[in-house]
């Protein structure tokens, strides 16, 4: 009890500490330099109409390969934290309702093109590939979810992953080789703006993007529900 | 040039493609991943290579934009040095993991890879939040790399830091995102121009919020108990890039935001460092598990690194100027590599003990590499902590920084008492088992020894005044030369280096002028003629000649130096070999322990004076302005006479001795007690000669010193009478005759330098000569108690000869030289009038008698024992060096004139009055004269006269049995009944009982034991619960906060 | 002031001389001791006898070279202590061998016998010869305690360390001895004398009761006669150096017997009225009372001659 | 906008407050992620301007005017990458949490101290 | 207008927040932590952040819990096993 009221104690005084983040700051009413050099000249320069995405794709290109790096990092440890040990007995799974099967079954092509649609329009509308390749990974759950003998085929999933992963890294490669820097979209002819098949490398980036992080968000949940006690 | 990015792309191309190659085999995954770990360290290396060359610093835009429009990464001379030794320290770790990779999935590859990436995003990136992103990858690929062994402990430890770690990243956006809106961007150099710091409290907040989310992740003291566990419980071969690699991308992170930092962060920052260096080391030393020992060190050098930097900005140091890269960077990469070292030895051996490190002993390479990586930490030379710490502390001296400097040599004392105390323990313990150390396991090993070694000489030549250490070099190159050869047999050995030191000896000697010349016979002639008893050894003996030859480096170093640098490097080389030597001793472990915190407590208040002398003579290492330095005086003085008086083993700090020289060999023996101690009056010399007269107040330090010279007589003299230990008993004995010489340097008169020189040369005479004697008698039969030994005259003739004119040299008795010293003591007391010390200092030599005379009884008359009757005389290469030492004693004593007369005439450079009238051969002072040949002509004759006039009226003497004596009307039958040895003079115990108590040895046990319960009281914090480690980092940044921003 | 051959000549006269008072001092001390206790005692040429018996003594063992060599290196101490002393003021042929060396030569020759001694009767392998001269060390080491302040209070007094210096400067009437100038080291001076006399309290090394025999028991024939030899010489040397230090010294061979003799007397004096101490007892004695003493003395004499 | 930064300091402090008093694990990782979305909050109201909509450059936002329309699109990259990171955090946190119960059959925090000092 | 919505679901946040924390039920507590984000995602529209809208939902709200909920199944079973 007295530890409780400790810890509130000291909470309190976290609060207090953390108050002038809330209270002295005054709301801008001007975007930041950097901020206002990406909406003026981001659409021209890079093609996509989603400033975020531009933002998220080249721009701050480097952030989100490491995003994708923490995924990937996250899924292969969470397959290496929870691989077999080497005693083994497996339980049966058990089935599961009649309802959630036959949903999945007449749904899973559906979230998959939503997905897809979600990460190739990722420079044009809000999302992108990792909204789109959590729709995919959705779907693949459900899918887990619904049926005791759906197994993943981790061949496949790996091949996924590791090729949109490289395919990732060899778009950036060419955006140094090709244009100005590593990651740069612009090595690909940004075509019309506001078009599905305009700025320039985005949608290819993206879509690689969107497979490897479907690919690595089922790997996850798939390593969390398989049996390998 | 290869363009860095490719670090990434192709850790990440590898990555990516690991688990597809691995399905064409494991040895195709595993020889990428080697080779892309390898294309990184080139990579780096290039770079380093380039840069060091003059190249410009690289600046690579991501996306083709400049900033701060998108995120670049930077590669300078910095981040080469950083990246290298992360990717070097990758492929390291990487071989040494080679079996467990072989042996579980290829996902443990991957993570790996993404961890060394990772710290290089760390190291590279000139973005905040892509700092974030790396900070993110290398903390997730280590919570899961920790994953490769899973048992309960490493799970508890790895969650633990998971909490912790995400403490760390919710303050590190908070603080990002804000900044980002204060000052509009996201790149760190454009933010510290655009940001204004004082513009609002939230602001300010902002960079403390960032800063402490940086602060945590380098985990300072008491906020750390997370890191403790994981250094604990995780695998060796992680745990080294955890601590070695992770905490160099989280350092280099703060290096990066330094520019935001005001003055007040950054005192925060040094305050924070430098308390955690000194707590965690406080607490290590009740650690016994070898891991953890090793985690308070690391946590305790990160703080360090962390605090010196921060205070070397704070003082207006440029960040990446050459003071910041030699003591920063200096004492990093030396904790980087030793640390890493380390745990790979802790690997190797798998040993959760430190008591349980033996094993090492088998194995001398590794047994080397521990060492070196020991000294490394504790900052003794040659490696580059040294030369780190020597500059820290004469920039923070220059800048009255002194109770920085305080606390990080306390700091660096405590951690040197676990270490040495470890590497004691290693080098006692019974050795049962082996260990096989494979191929891959072994490299990192001694690549990390050899880097140490090479970044110590590195350091050595860009630390200002590195030009003039080239003095070191040939003897340094012998000493490795030494370490090389060491398979050869002893004598080879001892050949070579009596005649390399010979030769050394031959060119120095006469070029040296004083009393650096004199000094010079005593640490070069001595130290030839005192390597001659090596040829009684048999076999290898290893590890005995390098220690040797470093020890009289130093000593002769010390001769030759001629600015503080050089001196200070010396004396360190001087107690580093002399430690080495001391511990070969069978049970002189412990007694080395306290012989080298003793040494080191001692060198460090030396390196705080030499750092004093420095700032107030205008930043001139030139030894020789000691004489004409105005500030401070008095200060200097006391701090570089304490450094002194430790080696000179004063009343109070003699504690060291007696085990120490008691416990070493027996060529170790002379060695230490009659050379090695004279360091220390070379030193007082060298001071007392250039600060004349210093006071505190109105009391003359001299006076004080004086007093403390002659307690020391006495005590030394009264605690050598109680003595059982033959070579202990010499060991006291040495600390009452280096009272005698620190008394007479304290008088400052010609007459008092000149009792000093006479004591000193004396005992440098009979000391190595009892103690090669007695050191013959123990290595025949076998032990150092009196009473067990007796009637030995009759065995070894020749050492009792040795023995009895040692101790009619050490009393006083006329006529042999020892009297010269007591002659020369009445005269300067009476011309000086400090009678009262004089009655301390004379009581105390009257005491001697007793000593010496129960030396020479108990071990050579009355009754030989059973065992003893066929014990042959001590081995002639110990017997050699004492006719040697017979011969200087008689010369000394039959033609006084011809030493202490130019002793004299040098003097007269420093004290003009008062010097001794000589009068062929007599000895003539204001108050007394001396004819030292004619006492001695004149005691022969009449020793011949009553020796002859017996012999003429003596008849047919008949020799008798051993037990033809008249005990109590009985006839006794075995010697230990009539052999009155043990507790010999209990009845001046009896008497004195109040005096003989040791209280100085009460005084530094109280202390040892202070400190040791005050740091199980500390470490008590760490209850191993995650959340009260949450706690713990919360209140500790509302502590910091109250403290940087309250006030 | 040199060496000059003659001055062995007169060297051996001296030592004769002295020789013959301390024999006959010995046997009339002794004779006084025993008339003191209502015994008829010796005759007071006895030790002569003993002594000529000694030295007739047909049967002779030894133990080894040490025991061999322990009388010698006592006699030669004895005989060394002596002839380093200025017997006689203002004679330039009876100042002995004073030139090589001062009062501190005298002051640590002392030792040179009593360390031989220890050595020879250590050979004898004899238990009880160990426990007396462990004792005999202490109690000396502990007895010089006085003598040492004694000897710096008259180095700081005359600002001196050469005994003919300061028998010079005590010349001119008894108002110039040091007894009279400086009368607190002096008696620490009596004190250090009296413990070196190895006589009662302080006799404890030769103690009947605790060792039967002592460390010259051994010794017998020649061994022994070198001793008593010694025991003639050694202490009349210590008591021509007080005299010397103290009472004036001498100007002829009168005086000096005569100063001799009294000072003689004082610790015989003593002896008899003083019971014994144990030798810890003895220890503590002179490192408590006679240390303190000695100090204040020290202190005194500082202030008064500065 | 205050009000919004001020929510999410609050989920902050509950988040925490979590985090320090729950013994189960699993409870201390949804503490951690309680306050994993209050700090989004946070970082997305620092980036929002008044009366500004989406930085998407459509039929509803004039390009000319576009920098006094929308509102800064930095945040919310940022944002959209911690949410990814979050999400990895917290899978590698349960599947600690599942590792250390399959050792100990337990999720209590202070069952787990087996190292200290 | 709009301070109405965010006070009202900041409101909501924090209830379900504290219910996640003080629920006995696991599972009630990780269904309440997917509650807030996906009111956090209904705010970033307020906010005129769809991307990050859309993200929190299929994220925070749906893939997290979704991870938490195998992980407490899996917790489930091996307490079945046991």
């Amino acid at each position: 009890m007295v530890k409780k009221i400790f810890i509130v104690i000291i909470l309190g005084f976290f609060a207090v500490m953390l108050l002038p983040l809330a209270k002295d700051f005054t709301p801008f009413q001007e975007l930041s330099p950097v901020a206002e050099k990406y909406v003026e000249d981001g659409p021209e320069e890079l093609g996509s109409a989603n400033l975020v995405t531009s933002v998220i794709v080249t721009y701050r290109g480097l952030d989100t390969l490491g995003e994708v790096a923490v995924l990937f990092i996250a899924a292969a440890g969470v397959g290496f934290f929870l691989r077999k040990e080497e005693k083994g007995d497996k339980t049966p799974k058990r089935g599961s309702s009649q309802i959630l099967q036959s949903g999945t079954a007449f749904l899973f092509p559906l979230i998959l093109a939503f997905g897809v649609y979600i990460f190739l329009h990722g420079h044009l509308t809000p999302g992108g590939g990792f909204q789109g390749g959590v729709v995919i990974a959705s779907g693949m759950v459900l899918l887990l979810l619904s049926s005791a003998s759906a197994k993943i085929n981790e061949n496949v999933l790996h091949l996924v992953e590791s090729l949109s992963g490289a395919s990732y890294v060899a778009i950036g490669i060419l955006g140094l080789v090709l244009a100005t820097g590593f990651l740069d979209n612009r090595f690909l002819d940004l075509g019309e703006f506001g078009t599905l098949l305009s700025a320039g490398a985005i949608p290819l980036i993206y879509s690689f993007i969107g497979l490897k992080v479907g690919a690595e968000l089922v790997g996850i949940v798939n390593n969390m529900q398989k049996d390998q006690s | 040039m290869v363009n860095p990015i490719y670090i990434f792309i192709l850790a990440l191309g590898a990555g990516f493609l690991l688990t597809l190659f691995d399905k064409a085999g494991r040895k195709v995954s595993l020889t990428i991943f080697y080779a892309v770990l390898a294309a990184m360290v080139a990579i780096s290396a290039q770079w380093l290579i380039a840069l060091l060359g003059g190249s410009e610093t690289a600046m690579i835009f991501t996306a083709g934009f400049k900033p701060p429009f998108s995120i670049n990464l930077q590669m300078g001379l910095e981040e080469a040095i950083f990246t290298l030794a992360v990717n070097m320290l990758g492929l390291l770790s990487g071989l040494y993991l080679i079996k467990k990779f072989n042996a579980t999935k290829v996902n443990a590859m991957v993570l790996f890879l993404m961890m060394i990436m990772g710290i290089n995003g760390l190291i590279m990136t000139r973005d905040m939040f892509n700092l974030f992103v790396f900070m993110e990858i290398t903390s997730i690929a280590t919570f899961a790399m920790i994953g490769i062994d899973r048992d309960i402990k490493t799970l508890s430890a790895g969650f633990k830091y998971m909490i912790a770690s995400g403490i760390a990243s919710v303050l590190f956006l908070i603080g990002t995102i804000y900044l980002y809106r204060f000052s509009g961007m996201l790149h760190i150099d454009s933010m510290a121009v655009a940001l204004d710091m004082a513009s609002s409290q939230a602001t300010l907040l902002a960079v403390f919020i960032l800063l402490m989310a940086i602060v945590i992740e380098l985990k300072p003291f008491p906020a750390n108990g997370w890191a403790l566990d994981v250094y604990e419980a995780v695998d060796s071969g992680v745990v080294a890039v955890i601590a070695a690699g992770s905490s160099a991308g989280m350092l280099f992170a703060l290096y990066k935001i330094t520019p935001l930092l005001n003055e007040t962060l950054l005192l925060t920052v040094a305050g924070i460092g430098i308390t955690t260096f000194v707590a965690s080391n406080l607490m290590g030393l009740m650690q016994k598990n070898a891991k953890r020992l090793l985690g308070y060190s690391s946590i305790g050098q990160i703080g360090l690194v962390a605090g010196v930097f921060a205070m070397l900005v704070y003082l207006g140091y440029p960040i990446n100027g050459k003071m910041v890269m030699l003591i920063a960077g200096g004492l990093f990469i030396n904790h980087f590599v030793a640390k890493a070292g380390l745990f790979w030895l802790a690997g190797i051996l798998n040993k959760e003990n430190t008591e349980d490190w033996g094993a090492l002993r088998k194995k001398p390479i590794y047994l080397f590499a521990f060492g070196a990586f020991i000294l490394a930490l504790v900052g003794l030379p040659p490696f580059p902590s040294f030369f780190a710490k020597w500059q820290m502390v004469m920039i923070f001296a220059k800048d009255n920084q002194f109770l920085v400097i305080a606390f990080i040599l306390l700091g660096t004392l405590l951690e040197a008492v676990y270490l040495f105390r470890w590497l004691g323990k290693i080098l006692e313990s019974e050795v049962k088992e082996k260990i096989k150390v494979s191929f891959a396991q072994g490299l990192p090993v001694i690549v990390a020894t050899l880097a140490v070694l090479g970044l110590g000489i590195y350091s050595a030549t860009i630390v200002p005044g590195a030009g003039s250490l080239n003095i070191f070099y040939l003897p340094l190159l012998l000493i490795a030369a030494l370490f090389v050869l060491d398979f050869l047999p002893v004598w080879v050995k001892n050949t070579l280096v009596i005649l390399l030191m010979g030769f050394y000896t031959w060119q120095l000697l006469p070029g040296l002028e004083g009393y650096r010349f004199l000094f010079g016979v005593i640490f070069l002639v001595g130290g030839v003629i005192l390597l001659i008893p090596g040829y009684a050894f048999k076999g290898k003996r290893v590890g005995f000649y390098p220690f040797a030859v470093m020890m009289y480096t130093g000593l002769a170093g010390l001769l030759i130096a001629e600015n503080t640098l050089q001196f200070f490097t010396a004396w360190e080389l001087m107690t580093l070999g002399s430690y080495f030597l001391i511990i070969r001793g069978k049970k002189a472990k412990p007694h080395a322990l306290s012989y080298m915190l003793f040494s080191l407590g001692g060198a460090y208040a030396m390196l705080s004076g030499l750092g004093l002398f420095f700032s107030v003579n205008g930043n001139n290492l030139d030894l020789a302005l000691l004489s004409s330095i105005t500030e401070s005086t008095s200060i200097i003085y006391i701090l570089l006479v304490i450094g002194f008086l430790t080696k000179l083993a004063s009343m109070g700090l003699h504690i060291w001795l007696p085990g120490a020289h008691g416990e070493a060999e027996t060529d170790v023996s002379p060695m230490v007690s009659a050379i090695l101690l004279k360091a220390g009056m070379f030193g007082l010399v060298v001071v007392m000669s250039a600060i004349q007269n210093p006071m505190i107040g109105n009391v003359s330090i001299n006076y004080v010193l004086s007093w403390l010279g002659a307690i020391t007589v006495f005590g030394g003299n009264l605690m050598a009478i109680y003595q059982e230990d033959a070579k202990r008993l010499l060991a006291y004995s040495s600390v009452g005759n280096l009272g005698y010489v620190l008394f007479g340097l304290t008088l400052m008169t010609h007459l008092g330098w000149l009792t000093s020189i006479t004591y000193a040369l004396n005992h440098f005479l009979f000391k190595a000569l009892l103690f090669l004697a007695i050191g013959g008698v123990v290595w025949r039969v076998k032990t150092k108690n009196m009473y067990e030994m007796g009637g030995l005259i009759k065995r070894m003739p020749i050492s009792f000869i040795s023995v009895l004119i040692g101790i009619i040299a050490l009393s006083g008795v006329p006529p042999l030289s020892g009297f010269a010293g007591k002659w020369l003591t009445y005269n300067v007391l009476i011309e000086k009038g400090w009678v009262l010390q004089g009655v301390v200092l004379i009581i105390g030599g009257l005491i001697a008698f007793l000593y010496c005379f129960r030396l020479i009884h108990t071990i050579f008359l009355g009754q030989l024992k059973d065992n003893h009757r066929k014990v042959k005389e001590a081995p002639l290469p110990i017997l050699i060096p004492q006719v040697i030492f017979m011969f200087a004693i008689m010369f000394f004593s039959a033609y006084p004139n011809m030493v202490l007369r130019p002793v004299g005439d040098f003097l007269i450079k420093y004290f003009p009055q008062g010097a001794i009238n000589w009068q062929n051969g007599v000895a003539f002072t204001a108050f007394g004269h001396w004819d030292g040949l004619g006492v001695l002509m004149i005691t022969g004759v009449v020793f011949m006269a009553v020796f002859g006039w017996l012999l003429l009226t003596n008849r047919k003497t008949q020799k008798v049995g051993q037990f033809n004596i008249v005990y109590a009307a009985e006839r006794p039958s075995r010697p230990e009944l009539t052999h009155v040895g043990y507790n010999f003079f209990a009845h001046y115990r009896k008497a004195l009982g109040v005096l003989s108590k040791p209280y100085a040895e009460k005084f530094w046990d109280g202390l040892s034991e202070l400190f040791h319960s005050t740091a199980d009281f500390i470490r008590k914090l760490y209850t191993g619960n995650g959340q009260t480690y949450l706690v713990h980092i919360i209140v500790f940044i509302l502590v910091v906060y109250a403290f940087a921003m309250g006030g | 002031m040199g060496f000059e051959p003659i001055k062995i000549l007169y060297a051996v006269i001296s030592l004769f001389i002295i020789f013959n008072v301390g024999m006959l001092l010995n046997g009339i001390t002794r004779k006084i001791g025993a008339r003191v206790g209502r015994r008829h005692g010796i005759r007071f040429y006895q030790p002569y006898i003993d002594l000529v018996k000694n030295y007739a003594l047909r049967s002779n063992i030894s133990h080894g070279i040490m025991f061999y060599l322990g009388p010698v290196f006592r006699l030669t101490g004895g005989i060394g202590v002596y002839l380093f002393i200025p017997v006689i003021y203002g004679s330039q042929y009876f100042s002995n061998f004073s030139f090589a060396g001062d009062m501190v030569l005298v002051l640590y020759f002392i030792f040179f016998g009593t360390l031989g001694m220890a050595l020879g009767a250590g050979e004898s392998g004899h238990p009880y010869s160990a426990l007396g001269i462990g004792r005999g060390l202490a109690q000396v080491t502990a007895a010089e305690i006085p003598l040492v302040i004694a000897f710096l209070g008259i180095a700081v007094q005359y600002q001196s360390l050469s005994i003919t210096e300061i028998v010079g400067m005590q010349q001119g009437g008894i108002m110039n001895w040091t007894m009279v100038t400086n009368p607190l080291i002096t008696v620490v001076a009596i004190i250090a004398f009296l413990g070196s006399m190895m006589r009662s309290p302080f006799d404890v090394v030769l103690a009947p009761q605790e060792i039967p025999i002592g460390p010259p028991t051994e010794f017998h024939s020649t061994f022994l006669g070198v001793l008593q030899t010694n025991r003639a010489i050694f202490p009349m040397a210590k008591t021509v150096l007080f005299v010397n230090l103290f009472f004036g010294g001498a100007t002829n061979w009168g005086i000096l017997i005569l100063k001799a003799f009294i000072l003689y007397m004082v610790s015989v004096v003593v002896g008899t009225v003083f019971p014994r101490f144990r030798v810890d007892q003895s220890i503590r004695w002179f490192y408590k009372y006679a240390l303190i003493l000695g100090v204040i003395a020290l202190i005194a004499t500082t202030f008064m001659f500065k | 906008m205050t009000l919004i930064t001020i929510l999410g300091l609050v989920l902050i402090m509950i988040g925490l407050w979590g985090m320090l008093t729950q013994k189960n694990i699993i409870k201390i990782i949804i503490g951690f992620s309680i306050m994993d979305t209050g700090v989004h909050l946070i970082m997305v109201s620092i980036g929002y301007l008044k009366d500004r909509t989406a930085p998407i450059i459509d039929s509803a936002v004039d390009q000319a005017n576009a920098v006094n329309t929308v509102v800064d699109p930095i945040p919310s990259a940022l944002v959209l990458t911690a949410i990814v990171i979050g999400l990895a955090v917290t899978a590698l946190m349960l599947s600690y949490a599942i590792k250390l119960y399959e050792k100990k059959g337990t999720l209590d925090i202070n069952e787990f101290k087996e190292l200290k000092w | 207008m709009t301070t109405i919505i965010i006070a009202v679901l900041g409101a909501i946040m924090i209830a379900a927040a504290v219910l996640a924390i003080v629920q006995k039920s696991l599972l009630s507590a990780v269904i309440a932590a997917g509650a807030i984000s996906l009111l956090a995602s209904l705010l970033y529209i307020v906010l005129a952040a769809p991307d990050v809208a859309m993200t929190e939902a299929a994220i925070g709200s749906g893939l997290t819990t979704i991870v938490f909920l195998f992980a407490l199944n899996k917790i489930r079973k091996e307490d079945k096993h046991g």
